[in-house]
């Protein structure tokens, strides 16, 4: 416990964590603050290709093997069963009707890519290798979520999904870019990356400090706006549900055997909430629902959350289940 | 100069809805269009801004298609069916044209 | 398709108005508008554009707003307190608009 | 309030053209104008899209001119000389301003 | 002299100056040469948050001491002073009326941090350290000078100011961003700042190259635009005004007791004029006052004369009077 | 022969080459992946400058010798006289009418700096240095061609060319960049280097990576969009031309006695079209022609092929020529 806290204390004062509260601040402070969305784009897709690449330089180093498989089937699994477990748990313990509950439980079963790679950057400064194909398995699990909500509501009816939101969840750009990157990496290897890396690997905390900056601003000014709609309840699911998915994690985890920085990366990846991916396929499939209720609880509730408080928790709880 | 009366319809729209709504504008027959990026509104959803936005999934556009009077209704049926649940507004304005044959 | 009566109201101002102009509008009861993005422009203040300006504070934005033809007087009367004393210009033209119950 | 009628113009171009236009504007007397960017649009000459384009030279904008109907004459003669070889369309509508010595 | 002409020629063939005389030449021959505006926004942030996280970590090694309140103190008065030294000089010489003269003063009162920041680069070339509080004093500097100004045209009457205009201006993006930056540097000290150094610290000069850039492709066009709208006596307040503003700097560092580095620094900031803040808050509050006028000046005047013989000639002068 | 295909293999599992590979792949599968236009145009100015910068610093380094004057005016007559060996070709083997003959023959006496930048990589990851000039000779060669083009269509006619366009061609942004880098290089030397080449010499290859990533993306949508307007004969033309140009350069190079490395470059200038500045002179001076025809050609048939087999064939073609 006093080891987790001061993990949490370490972290708080990290140059992301308070890039991303000064954002925060920024926004709730009504500051004209802003990063250009052309510049945030460009921040997301440098981040995107760098944490493909290196991931797949590192399945290049130490070879494919049966985990890689089957962490890929785990997370496909995981991705497509949490959004029944979030929609069971806002059923019981919030005011949301099937329908928001169902958009808002399809977030919590895809992933945030922010959110693992930050993981990824806590791993770093602690000296903890992980298996580099957990990137594979991040964007294997964005869509299977969305299936699974649109199934929660549509169960027997149909027409909310079309050939063309399949092909545009499917090829939605941060997947082909991470997963692509992914593929460079793995083919060009060590020496791929030797020619980029001080391109993609000395500056990347810096890069990260200023996206985390945007997703402050970006995350304060929707709960400026949204934060009202938000019952407690809700807010009470956008901090549990965390936990909840980070046991699923563990528990796959612990079943497939990975090391102990994939597992904190496995637990990141149930723990966190969609706020692209998803949201665009809600958009087009669940109009109905109301897009500041899931925005709100994935960008200003649980990422904060999982930023701050739950990714040195599930490192301290993924150390002491792993005896280390 | 020389023009003809024709009809200028405005939709505002989600940009993920974009494709749809010209994929449908096509299918009715109307093939000219231009597309302008909207930086915010207001609208009985709420007020959204394209700096504020939670996320980059919320912006919108503006499709402008000059149309001829006959042609006005097949394409207010096929733009209204995809904007039907959507968020926006769409208005009808008469306008005059150079170049008739151009549109 | 059924199409009710409306004005189109397209306010061209500097963006650093477009706060105060918006809530001005919301003051005086109209909570449907767009923003559009302004690349460039003239006037009699002379020629300004967004990539020669000489001051990022400097932009324009077009509002756009549709309203009810008994909502314009107090639109316009509350969008004149801001514009006033600003450069821009406001236009307003007759317009339709599908759903009558979005705006 | 008061207002004056006007003619609104509407003048889709090719951004590399953007300045053949104005000067010709300003050649007809014509120094009110407001740019606006264009994402992405359809016509004759087929679709184009501002982040699928092939070339940065591609874009569009859109050229509003608010101008006393005795005016009109002068500045579609002018435009037309610019945009008659380009793709593009142009149109008219009518409109009121406010604060009529402004344009 | 000849000091200063050397430290002068060697300043003139800097590329951060080489790259605002091409930006400059590449306007006023009218080149389509221009950087897109959310690029350069992204620079401006970049640079804001460097030099911020930089002044924070200096001022975690060296400790926090009376000096910082009082230069901060000491800033705020100038800021809120050279406006009126300004408006008396400015309606002496030149033709303007009252409220273009007020509107030009209250430029001068308040800073450019681009300025600044090259001031600083200059510093370190040469080896020479400053405080690092001097950040903050920067952003204290940015605000005050807007008061004066609105006061030297409204004295008596009233209404210029409303309560949002005053959270704009305290809470306008870069005085968010510059003092959040030197918070976090402060916060995180030497340890953060290896994390991120590769970002902020290596590349730094080399983005102020692309920033520079840029502003010659402003300052240019602001000129070709603006250029004849100024008779020569507002030219020439363009450049006395830097070196007034300098001595002002220049008295209150030698009875702050500041370093040499901190007193070019406080010579540079009051010799500067702002281009972002101020003309934002004259757009909304004096709208009747020529923006061209005030910008040209700010941007196409002083900027480039406080770049090219303003920096080094505050360093000569610095150096000489502590006896260096 | 081996040789060139082990050149080509290599290159093939470049970064740079499937960073180029992964956008064509998600545009032609629909995926919503884009790089903003304003970072795009960022990328493409951080590459003009250092490109130039590095040539400037270089020609610094060895001195200027007539050589430099001689290959400029080489480029020049290249550049003039290419349009007409492709007009030729494409009226010959194509059924495009004249219009559209001169205008994509207008984009093959220009060069595409991109593909230059790309050799540069592959000489630099092969050890091979060459003159720092050849910058200014790619600057040089990039608007004679617009005028045979014009001349091709308007002999005897005329009104094609205005003023105006003249100076937008001669003028335009990457050209002044390009140029103005290249001297800002010469003036400040190595030492000027030093200060920036963490930003202009380590990242490098990275950004060119992304560069290519987006070169990709919208090479992939023209060619979704254009490629069907080409007839077998016009791709056939696409990559024919550029080993003509090539052998053009190639017997440039060789009376000009330039290094192995210079003569790769001149082959790959001569070999490589246009897709930016005439583009724009064409949709000025020839509205009339389909810029769908010459702007697949250029960026979808000959960019790809120069950048994947043709710079690795001039490379070897050159060594194998020189001896070595
Ligand atoms: N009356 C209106 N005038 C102009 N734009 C409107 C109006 N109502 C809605 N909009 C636009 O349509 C978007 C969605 O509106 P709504 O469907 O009412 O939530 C808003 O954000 C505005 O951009
Ligand atoms: N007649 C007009 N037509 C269209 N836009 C105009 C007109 N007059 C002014 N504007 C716009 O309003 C801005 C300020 O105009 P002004 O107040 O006349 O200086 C210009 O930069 C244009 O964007
Ligand atoms: N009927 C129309 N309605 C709106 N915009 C149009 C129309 N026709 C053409 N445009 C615009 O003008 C551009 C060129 O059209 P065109 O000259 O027909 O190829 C298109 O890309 C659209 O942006
Ligand atoms: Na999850
Ligand atoms: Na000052
Ligand atoms: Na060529």
């Amino acid at each position: 416990m006093a080891d987790i806290l001061a993990l949490a204390a370490d972290n708080l004062i990290s140059p992301i964590v308070l890039c991303f509260a000064l954002g925060l601040f920024a926004a709730l402070a009504r500051s004209d603050l802003s990063i250009p969305e052309a510049v945030a784009k460009g921040l997301s897709i440098y981040l995107l290709f760098a944490i493909g690449f290196k991931g797949g330089v590192s399945v290049a180093a130490h070879g494919v093997d049966l985990t890689l498989g089957l962490s890929l089937i785990a997370g496909i699994i995981l991705s497509a069963l949490l959004p029944i477990v979030a929609f069971a748990l806002l059923r019981s313990i919030t005011q949301l009707d099937r329908l928001n509950a169902a958009a808002v439980a399809g977030h919590y079963g895809s992933i945030s890519i922010v959110t693992f790679v930050a993981a990824t950057s806590v791993l770093e400064s602690s000296g903890i290798a992980a298996e580099g194909y957990m990137v594979a398995v991040a964007a294997a699990m964005e869509a299977p979520a969305i299936l699974s909500a649109l199934w929660l509501i549509s169960r027997g009816e149909s027409g909310r999904m079309d050939a063309n939101l399949w092909r545009e969840i499917m090829l939605n750009g941060s997947i082909v870019l991470l997963v692509g990157a992914f593929i460079i990496g793995g083919v060009t290897g060590e020496e791929g990356l030797k020619e980029i890396s001080s391109f993609i690997v000395e500056p990347f905390k810096g890069v990260l400090c200023l996206f985390l900056l945007d997703m402050g601003l970006v995350a304060g000014r929707g709960l400026a706006k949204g934060g009202k709609l938000l019952g407690w309840s809700s807010i009470a699911f956008g901090v549990l549900m965390p936990p909840i998915g980070a046991a699923f994690g563990l528990a796959a985890a612990l079943a497939l055997g990975l090391s102990l920085g994939g597992t904190v990366l496995m637990m990141t990846l149930t723990a966190s909430a969609s706020y692209i991916a998803v949201p665009a396929a809600m958009r087009v499939a669940l109009p109905e629902a109301n897009p500041s209720i899931y925005l709100t609880l994935s960008l200003g509730v649980t990422f904060p959350f999982n930023l701050v408080l739950g990714i040195p928790l599930y490192l301290a709880v993924a150390s002491a289940v792993s005896g280390g | 100069m020389q023009t003809h009366t024709a009809k200028r319809v405005e939709i505002t729209i989600e940009k993920i809805m974009q494709s749809r709504l010209t994929d449908a504008l096509v299918g009715a027959g109307v093939h000219g269009y231009t597309i302008l990026p909207v930086f915010g509104g207001s609208g009985r959803s709420g007020e959204w801004s394209r700096s504020g936005q939670i996320s980059r999934a919320e912006g919108m556009v503006q499709v402008i298609c000059i149309v001829r009077e006959e042609r006005l209704d097949a394409l207010l049926t096929a733009a209204f069916k995809v904007v039907e649940k959507h968020i926006g507004i769409v208005n009808i304005t008469d306008c005059e044209v150079l170049r008739a044959e151009r549109f």
